[in-house]
């Protein structure tokens, strides 16, 4: 017991990283309003950003920049960074996209809460 | 090709009945007289002891195999006679009885059949035969077409397609166990199976014993002999019975009286023994209660069948002794198949004048009718044994065959001769009874018409000629014709065995006359007594015994049925139950999308994201599962 | 070769043909109808006597890297020529009984293609493309069975289609672990797993069987043929008793004998157990025959136990128990189709279909009656008609294989029988004397046509079974 | 010029179509001319397609290496051609040009506008190119890109539509897609972390050795792998979106959308399994195991839903989810067999799925019911519809002489060799679930009465579309050759990788 806490703190990044992502799931599920719901996912993926990011950096090295002045140091191998500023962009298209979305849903339905967008949707097919 | 030729007659008779409907009655007798003489001539050589053979060779499994031996020859000639007789009889008998064109039709091709039946010279041309006989034979069971007729001739058809099936059986038993199926008159043969060859004649014996009248499988036998227009009913009783002992006497042939049985299937012989010995017995007892004249000659038909299975029973039984009791069955299914006929001839001749069989209502016809009452005397006391005419002599022969029997078997015969003495007690008080009632006693009231012919009457005098002809000179036929098919069958000393019997002797004779006596005895006190009136119930009659137990097995079955069904139906009312629930809640799952779980409301893709994490931990859950080492 | 190619294709061209027809031409349409169902007879009759004489006709090529075969082999043709042969008696039946009937086209088209699909089934030499053809067969056939349209009718449809998809589908599993044992589908020369061992052959055989015996109706898995009565008579008469089924049965042969070979069957624990569910299926089958109250599911029921029986012949793994399946293969299909025959002349002519109200009906229909007189005494395995050949050899194979009490079921199944149909008989000709029109007309005549031929064919063969006896004869050569 | 072409024909494969897309809207409102040039790009495409299939074909199964900018992996990306990609461009073009024949002249009346029209190509094309892409590249994070590209074309699609229950369904796909590419990522992240390489052959080599040292790390690689697939490809606990989204989705929308969408994850799952895991590891892990579990549960259920159903789309998008059940169960037998089964039953059900969705789009368009019981008589009215449906059921049940015959005999073949009968069996039993729900609409089209309403067949492109999926059917299931040679062959290498 004593080492798993001790090796969640040690990797606190981590353990940071699986509750953003519970929060985020939590947020998906419980949450009716769309929008939400929305930022739940991105919630969620900020998550899986930051446990990338983290996997990359090596405490105490430095920005892999050459002629630096701590070249003698380790440095923070910069894949997962370079890699996480695609995923933040494929994220944001999809936020983009979820909210144009969201708002035809809210055209159509004139709310953007599930619940209701639900019922009135089985009321239609029930006619 | 002389046999062909005899069997190709009937046929021709056939299609000169379909070509000439409106002027047929010749015909028959025509045809008859030409069968029966060309018969008579052709296979008179035959007793000398050399078979005629023809065989139709068709490519294939199946040839049309055809044989002549003395037995058969006996055979053939006995039915062309009897259907001679029959011929002179049924134009003027069908005339009052209707539909007189159809009649000679199945008589004609019932004719053709019988000779093919006994001309046949392996197991399944006679089969073939055999089952046309049937159907022909049952046109004239149910000639009336009324409700009675209708159901006598469902049973008649039923038993006898029964009645080939298990001889099917029998022969491809017969046939495996044998290798080769054996032709007939070929004597007996050696299996290489010898229990299964055992259960092969035991099956024959079956199936012809279903034919034959044999107890318990006689139950058809009254109603459908009784039901058919009387010249049917004649030949029904007379012929075509016998053609389930010519079936019996063949597969006895095979077995060469029960030297190649196994050892394990000597209790064949007893068994046969015991039926022969109980169908005479019942048939008796059932014919002494009978009020309808023809149901009277119907039930002793039955039981002078049993005669004849005992004689067979009693050859099987001693082997190479049992000639006496193989040349008693064969002599009297002659004489039987006389006395019957005459018997219904003359019944049918009261019936025609009138229009009543029923003994009760009857009486006092002999100063109407002095030749029929005359010539059935004639028959009655052939059949009751009296001595002088034919019945006597091959009772006689079989009594001391039944006699053989008992002084070198087992312990247990000596009740089969008492109740041989008894049976023909009982023989005699039945007849005696029937012609009692018939021509004597109260006069009758019914009204009589006078649409007799004497052609009626000479039918029936040809007969009685023949009858008291054997009577008188019982050796003549037995050594012309009856030893030398004897020997044939594969009896060798049957000659020097009827060399020593002489019928005449005081103790046979005797016997036979308190027989009589004692009979007509009976007769007075069952008529005093109205014991002929009582019935037994008929939970204790074979009928009823058969009844309950088709019932009983019925009522299983109906059990068995209804379970299985239940059980099918109520897998699928499961199975439909379960399917039905399994579609409405997966329509549930799919359409509604609305629950709390854990007061939190799923709907829609919240329900989604939950089903998605939820099987993930599945997933690992089942992981964890497969590998607990790692955890 | 070319008889075969042009005995498999008659039926697929008429079909086409009589697809493509204006609706209004009924009589032509029947010309053609009737030109194609001879064409396929007569090619498959050459083809036979190809076969017979000592030929090997084969036609092979590969789909989807399977190769197929088409190679008939006696076992094969027999199947053949009854199936077409009896084609042309049910197509002409079929003209008077569809006389202004609806949906005429499709019925033709589609019983000209199950002509050649069944054609197809005899006539396959792997087990690829008997697969193939026994699945066409459920789908070709189908629209036949539906043809009423009723809500009883597609019921039955559906439980036909998949009762049939479900036992091909067992079937192509047996296929592929036969093909994953041996390599080859091939049914010439010897049999295919012949040799092999292990304890999995009885589950393989389990398979087959039970896929098979789905068609050929085996207890339990018989539910789908009463229901498929629904269909049209002739084509109850021609499918459900003759060319469905048969192609089960005919399956069973193949897998006991092309498959595994009869010693290897022998050996198999399951095959113990076959007599039984066979037993059992012939007896249940006449006991519930006889508890029907319509004809034509009494005959339903009767088909079941009637398939068994040639069941029973190829589990005696005797000569003579296959001579007599074969034999009681070809007659029995005569007889049957000429009763039901029998009986769709009665529903069309009077609208009876219960048997406790055809009292007296003989006298309306006389000549039919006869006809359904002579099939009876022929499903009882009476001696003038052929079917006694076929009870005969199977009795003689089930007791030269030791298993007497089989033979016993046989006759006891025949008393049933006899207890089934001899009170039709008898009450048929009850009661007054009846003249009618009933039996006149076109219609009619088209109708009793091939039925009385089909009597008189029945009782030619039983007078004189070596007609039919070389082929017989081949099939057991070719197999022992 | 031509030697440049070929050399480059792998990254034109992929970069072409999704430039077309690009250029698209610039000339959007001139409708003619948008569907010339996507028609003719994709013959294009199919043509390049079928010639990289064919080199690699006769190169004996050296895959042809393409290294971007020239830089060689493990710095560069990589793209390798080998028989698996080659197997999967020719399934993405070959339903690709029929489906956007399909669309020609047909999609204004079920879109609406004329811009959602080309809208509509450029989702098209872009799928397309990221499903060839994620067929081609060995790189792990242009497989999440692709897949995150293909994602999105793929919610565009079913929003194609403008009612509102699309969408519904095209946000509910989004959210879980999105989830699924979360779980995707994660897996990536892992694998980095564990090996440092993103090149799938590295990265593998790598994982071979260092594997004992973090199982736990791998065994979530691998679940979140499967887990983030599994939800793209519509496995089936989690493949609720998929009866929404591809009911919802204009015809040839929801004709790619099963046809084609689900397989390209399959195709990156076989990828991330097979190449980057190995099969040692799966092994280890038991992944097999899950796999044929999972798809033997999914191919009973699937059935089972799609029998419920009585919208004709919603039972085909159901049989969807029980057919992708086969392709993980084909995935999970670990043997030559069942992989060629997988591959070749992956191209038959995409023939027979787009075929079937566009048959059932045009009659639904034509009777403007839902219903499956709302069918009655079409099969009389409009035959080559209705036949072309016809030809697809039949190849979905596995009839013999149909594509999916073939796929599923491997299927069984390789079941059996791995010795697992109750596979064999619920592929059976799921063969003839599948014409239980398959086969009465058969029954309802040609067998009962029609309706008096006028209906016909489609017009000239349509059937023509029509009439080349149904016979992709049939050809591949009589004359599977060198298809079933590629996929055969894909199925070996993947297998040499230990």
């Amino acid at each position: 017991m004593k080492i798993l806490l001790e090796k969640l703190i040690v990797n606190y990044p981590y353990t940071i990283a699986v509750f953003l992502f519970a929060i985020g799931a939590l947020i998906v599920i419980t949450k009716s309003n769309l929008f939400k719901k929305l930022i739940g996912i991105n919630i969620m993926e900020s998550a899986i950003f930051l446990m990338f990011i983290s996997s990359g950096n090596i405490r105490g090295a430095v920005e892999p920049v050459l002629n630096s002045a701590h070249s003698d140091l380790a440095y923070i191998n910069p894949l997962p960074s370079a890699l996480m500023l695609t995923g933040i962009v494929v994220s944001v298209s999809v936020t983009a996209f979820a909210l144009a979305l969201i708002i035809r849903l809210y055209k159509s339905y004139g709310t953007v809460d599930a619940l209701k967008i639900a019922e009135m949707r089985n009321e239609v097919t029930k006619e | 090709m002389l046999l062909v030729i005899l069997m190709a007659i009937p046929l021709l008779g056939t299609v000169a009945l379909l070509l000439m409907r409106d002027r047929f009655a010749k015909i028959p007798f025509v045809i008859t007289l030409t069968v029966f003489v060309l018969g008579l001539f052709g296979l008179k050589d035959v007793f000398g002891g050399i078979p005629l053979t023809y065989n139709i060779a068709m490519p294939g499994p199946f040839v049309l195999n055809f044989q002549a031996d003395s037995l058969s020859a006996i055979f053939v000639i006995l039915s062309t006679f009897l259907w001679l007789v029959v011929s002179i009889y049924s134009p003027k008998y069908m005339e009052h009885e209707g539909r007189g064109w159809s009649f000679q039709l199945c008589t004609m091709l019932t004719l053709f059949s019988v000779l093919g039946i006994f001309l046949a010279g392996n197991m399944i041309t006679m089969l073939l035969f055999f089952e046309l006989m049937t159907i022909t034979s049952y046109f004239w069971v149910i000639h009336r077409w009324n409700k009675e007729a209708i159901r006598a001739g469902y049973f008649y058809l039923f038993f006898s397609i029964v009645g080939g099936l298990v001889v099917t059986l029998g022969i491809v038993m017969m046939g495996s166990a044998t290798d080769v199926l054996p032709t007939i008159g070929s004597g007996m043969v050696t299996p290489l199976n010898p229990t299964l060859f055992g259960w092969s004649i035991a099956t024959l014996i079956v199936g012809f014993g279903i034919k034959a009248g044999m107890v318990p499988l006689h139950l058809w036998l009254p109603h459908a002999h009784s039901v058919a227009p009387t010249p049917g009913s004649a030949l029904l009783s007379g012929l075509i019975i016998k053609i389930g002992a010519y079936g019996l006497i063949r597969a006895g042939e095979f077995t060469g009286w029960g030297i190649k049985l196994g050892d394990s299937m000597t209790w064949l012989a007893s068994t046969l023994l015991i039926l022969g010995t109980l169908t005479m017995l019942l048939g008796v007892l059932n014919a002494l209660i009978q009020s309808n004249a023809k149901k009277l000659l119907a039930y002793h038909s039955v039981s002078q069948m049993g005669y004849i299975i005992l004689g067979l029973g009693v050859g099987l039984y001693l082997g190479a002794d049992g000639g006496l009791g193989l040349s008693g069955a064969i002599y009297h299914i002659i004489n039987h198949a006389l006395f019957k006929v005459a018997l219904f001839l003359g019944v049918g001749v009261i019936y025609i004048h009138t229009g009543e069989t029923n003994l009760y209502k009857l009486g006092g016809l002999w100063r109407r009718f002095p030749v029929t009452a005359i010539l059935m005397l004639v028959a009655v006391f052939g059949i009751t044994g009296t001595p002088g005419l034919n019945g006597y002599a091959s009772k006689t022969i079989l009594h001391h065959g039944v006699s053989l029997a008992t002084e070198t078997g087992a312990p247990w015969l000596i009740w089969v001769e008492r109740l041989f003495m008894v049976v023909g007690v009982g023989t005699a008080a039945s007849f005696a009874k029937l012609y009692y009632l018939m021509f004597f006693g109260k006069p009758t009231e019914l009204k009589i018409n006078d649409e007799g012919s004497p052609k009626l009457q000479i039918a029936m005098g040809l007969i009685a000629v023949v009858m008291i002809g054997i009577g008188t000179r019982p050796e003549f036929l037995l050594n012309s014709a009856i030893a030398p098919a004897v020997e044939a069958l594969g009896i060798e000393n049957i000659s020097t065995t009827l060399a020593h019997l002489s019928f005449w002797n005081f103790h046979d004779l005797s016997g036979m006359i308190i027989t009589l006596t004692l009979g007509i005895l009976v007769c007075w006190g069952g008529l005093k007594s109205g014991i002929f009136h009582w019935h037994l119930p008929t939970y204790m009659t074979i009928e009823g015994i058969v009844k309950l137990i088709v019932r009983g097995i019925a009522a299983i079955i109906q059990i068995g049925l209804k379970g299985y069904v239940y059980v099918v139906e109520s897998i699928h009312h499961i199975g439909e139950a379960m399917s039905s629930r399994l579609c409405s809640d997966l329509r549930k799952f799919d359409k509604s999308k609305s629950s709390t779980v854990f007061g939190i409301n799923l709907i829609g893709i919240t329900a989604d994201v939950a089903i998605l994490i939820l099987s993930l931990g599945v997933i690992i859950v089942l992981y964890t599962l497969m590998n607990p080492s790692l955890l | 070769m070319l008889n075969l190619v042009l005995a498999l294709l008659s039926g697929v061209v008429g079909a086409l043909i009589v697809a493509v027809m204006p609706k209004v031409r009924n009589r032509i349409r029947n010309l053609v109808v009737l030109l194609f169902t001879i064409l396929g007879a007569v090619f498959s009759w050459r083809v036979a006597l190809l076969v017979f004489a000592g030929k090997n006709i084969k036609i092979a090529g590969e789909f989807a890297g399977f190769s197929w075969s088409i190679n008939p082999d006696p076992l094969g043709v027999i199947f053949a020529l009854i199936a077409s042969s009896l084609w042309i008696f049910a197509a002409v039946y079929s003209f008077g009984y569809m006389e202004g009937k609806h949906n005429q086209r499709t019925y033709y088209t589609f019983l000209l293609l199950a002509l050649s699909v069944t054609l197809g089934v005899a006539f396959s030499g792997n087990l690829v493309a008997l697969y193939l053809f026994y699945e066409l067969l459920t789908l070709v056939t189908y629209p036949l069975v539906i043809h009423e349209r009723s809500p009883e009718a597609m019921k039955s449809g559906k439980k036909y289609i998949l009762y049939s998809l479900s036992g091909a589908g067992v079937i192509l599993i047996a296929i592929v672990i036969t093909y994953s044992l041996a390599g080859n589908l091939d049914f010439a020369g010897n049999a295919i797993l012949a040799g092999s061992t292990g304890s999995g052959l009885n589950l393989l055989l389990a398979l087959f069987i039970i896929g098979f015996g789905v068609k050929a109706a085996l207890m339990p898995l018989h539910g789908w043929l009463p229901g498929a009565m629904v269909a049209p008579t002739p084509i109850s008469a021609l499918l459900h008793a003759v060319a469905v089924v048969y192609s089960g049965a005919y399956g069973i042969v193949r897998v006991v004998y092309s498959v595994f070979g009869h010693e290897l069957v022998r050996q198999l624990s399951f095959s113990r157990i076959m007599p039984w569910v066979i037993a059992f299926t012939i007896l249940m089958g006449v006991i519930i025959a006889a508890r029907q109250n319509v004809l034509k599911r009494r005959l339903a029921y009767q088909t079941i136990s009637h398939l068994s029986y040639i069941l029973l012949g190829v589990f005696t793994f005797q000569p003579w128990g296959l001579a007599g399946a074969i034999m009681h293969m070809i007659s029995y299909s005569t007889l049957k189709v000429s009763l039901f025959f029998c009986a769709g002349i009665i529903s069309e002519q009077t609208g009876e279909k219960n048997i406790d109200r055809m009292r007296g009906i003989g006298w309306l229909l006389p000549k039919t009656m006869v006809a359904l007189s002579v099939a009876a005494l022929g499903m009882i395995g009476t001696m003038p008609l052929n079917t006694f050949w076929g009870k005969y050899y199977l009795m003689k194979g089930s007791v030269e294989g030791g298993m007497w009490p089989l033979a016993v079921v046989l006759v006891i199944s025949g008393i049933i029988n006899a207890y089934c149909f001899i009170p039709v008989i008898v009450d048929a000709f009850r009661g007054e004397k009846v003249q009618g029109d009933t039996e006149k007309g076109s219609k009619v005549n088209l109708m009793l046509a091939p039925t009385l031929l089909l009597s008189m064919v029945s009782i030619l063969i039983g007078l004189w079974p070596g007609i039919v006896w070389p082929g017989v004869e081949a099939v057991v050569n070719w197999f022992f | 010029m031509i030697s440049a072409i070929t050399t480059n024909l792998p990254i034109f494969v992929i970069i072409i179509p999704l430039f077309i897309a690009f250029i698209l809207p610039t000339f959007s409102r001139r409708m003619k001319l948008v569907e010339g040039v996507v028609i003719s790009t994709e013959t294009l495409w199919l043509l390049g397609a079928g010639y990289l299939a064919s080199v690699v074909l006769l190169q004996n199964g050296t895959p042809i290496i393409y290294n971007m900018g020239g830089w060689a992996a493990p710095w560069g990306i990589e793209l390798k051609v080998d028989s698996l990609g080659a197997f999967f461009m020719i399934v993405v073009t070959c339903i690709n040009l029929p489906v956007a024949l399909f669309a020609k002249g047909n999609l204004t009346k079920e879109v609406g506008a004329k811009e959602r029209v080309t809208r509509f190509y450029v989702l098209l094309l872009l799928l397309g190119g990221a499903m060839v892409g994620m067929a081609l590249t060995n790189d792990l994070f242009n497989v999440f890109v692709l897949v995150e590209v293909a994602t999105l074309s793929c919610c565009g699609l079913v929003s194609a539509n403008s009612n509102p229950r699309a969408s519904e369904a095209a946000f509910k796909y989004l959210i879980l897609a999105t989830l699924g590419s979360t779980f995707v990522l994660g897996g990536i992240g892992f694998i980095l972390n564990i090996t440092g390489y993103l090149n799938m052959g590295f990265a593998h080599q790598e994982m071979v050795q260092v594997w004992q040292n973090s199982p736990h790390a791998i065994w979530l690689a691998m679940s979140f792998v499967l887990i983030g697939f599994g939800v793209k490809s519509a496995l089936f606990p989690v493949h609720v979106w998929l009866p929404d989204a591809h009911s919802n989705a204009p015809t040839p929308a929801s004709a790619i959308l099963s046809g084609l969408a689900v397989k390209g994850y399959i195709i990156c799952f076989l990828k991330f399994m097979y190449t980057v895991f190995g099969q040692n590891l799966m092994q280890q892990f038991n992944m097999h195991k899950i796999l044929v579990l999972a798809g033997m549960i999914a191919i009973i259920a699937g059935s089972l839903f799609a029998l419920t159903q009585n919208e004709l789309k919603r039972r085909l998008a159901y049989s969807t989810v029980a057919q992708i059940g086969y392709l993980f169960l084909g995935l999970g037998l670990m043997n030559t067999k069942g992989l060629t089964g997988t591959l070749f039953y992956l191209f038959s059900h995409a023939l027979i799925k787009s075929s079937l969705f566009l048959a059932a789009g045009t009659m639904i368009a034509a009777t403007g019911k839902k219903k499956i019981s709302d069918l009655a008589g079409v099969g009389r009215k409009m035959p080559i519809t209705m036949g072309v449906f016809t030809i697809g059921i039949l190849g979905l049940i596995g009839i013999p002489l149909f594509s999916g015959f073939v796929g599923k005999w491997y299927l069984l073949l390789g079941s059996l060799e791995s010795g697992n009968i109750l596979a064999a069996i619920v592929i059976i039993v799921g063969s003839v679930l599948c014409a239980a729900y398959l086969l009465p609409i058969i029954r309802i089209a040609y067998f009962e009465p029609a309706p008096e309403k006028d209906l016909r067949d489609p017009a000239l492109p349509q059937k023509i579309a029509l009439i080349m999926l149904a016979a992709g059917v049939i050809i591949l299931g009589i004359l599977p050759g060198s298809i079933l040679e590629l996929a055969s062959r894909a199925a070996a290498e993947l297998l040499m990788i230990q």
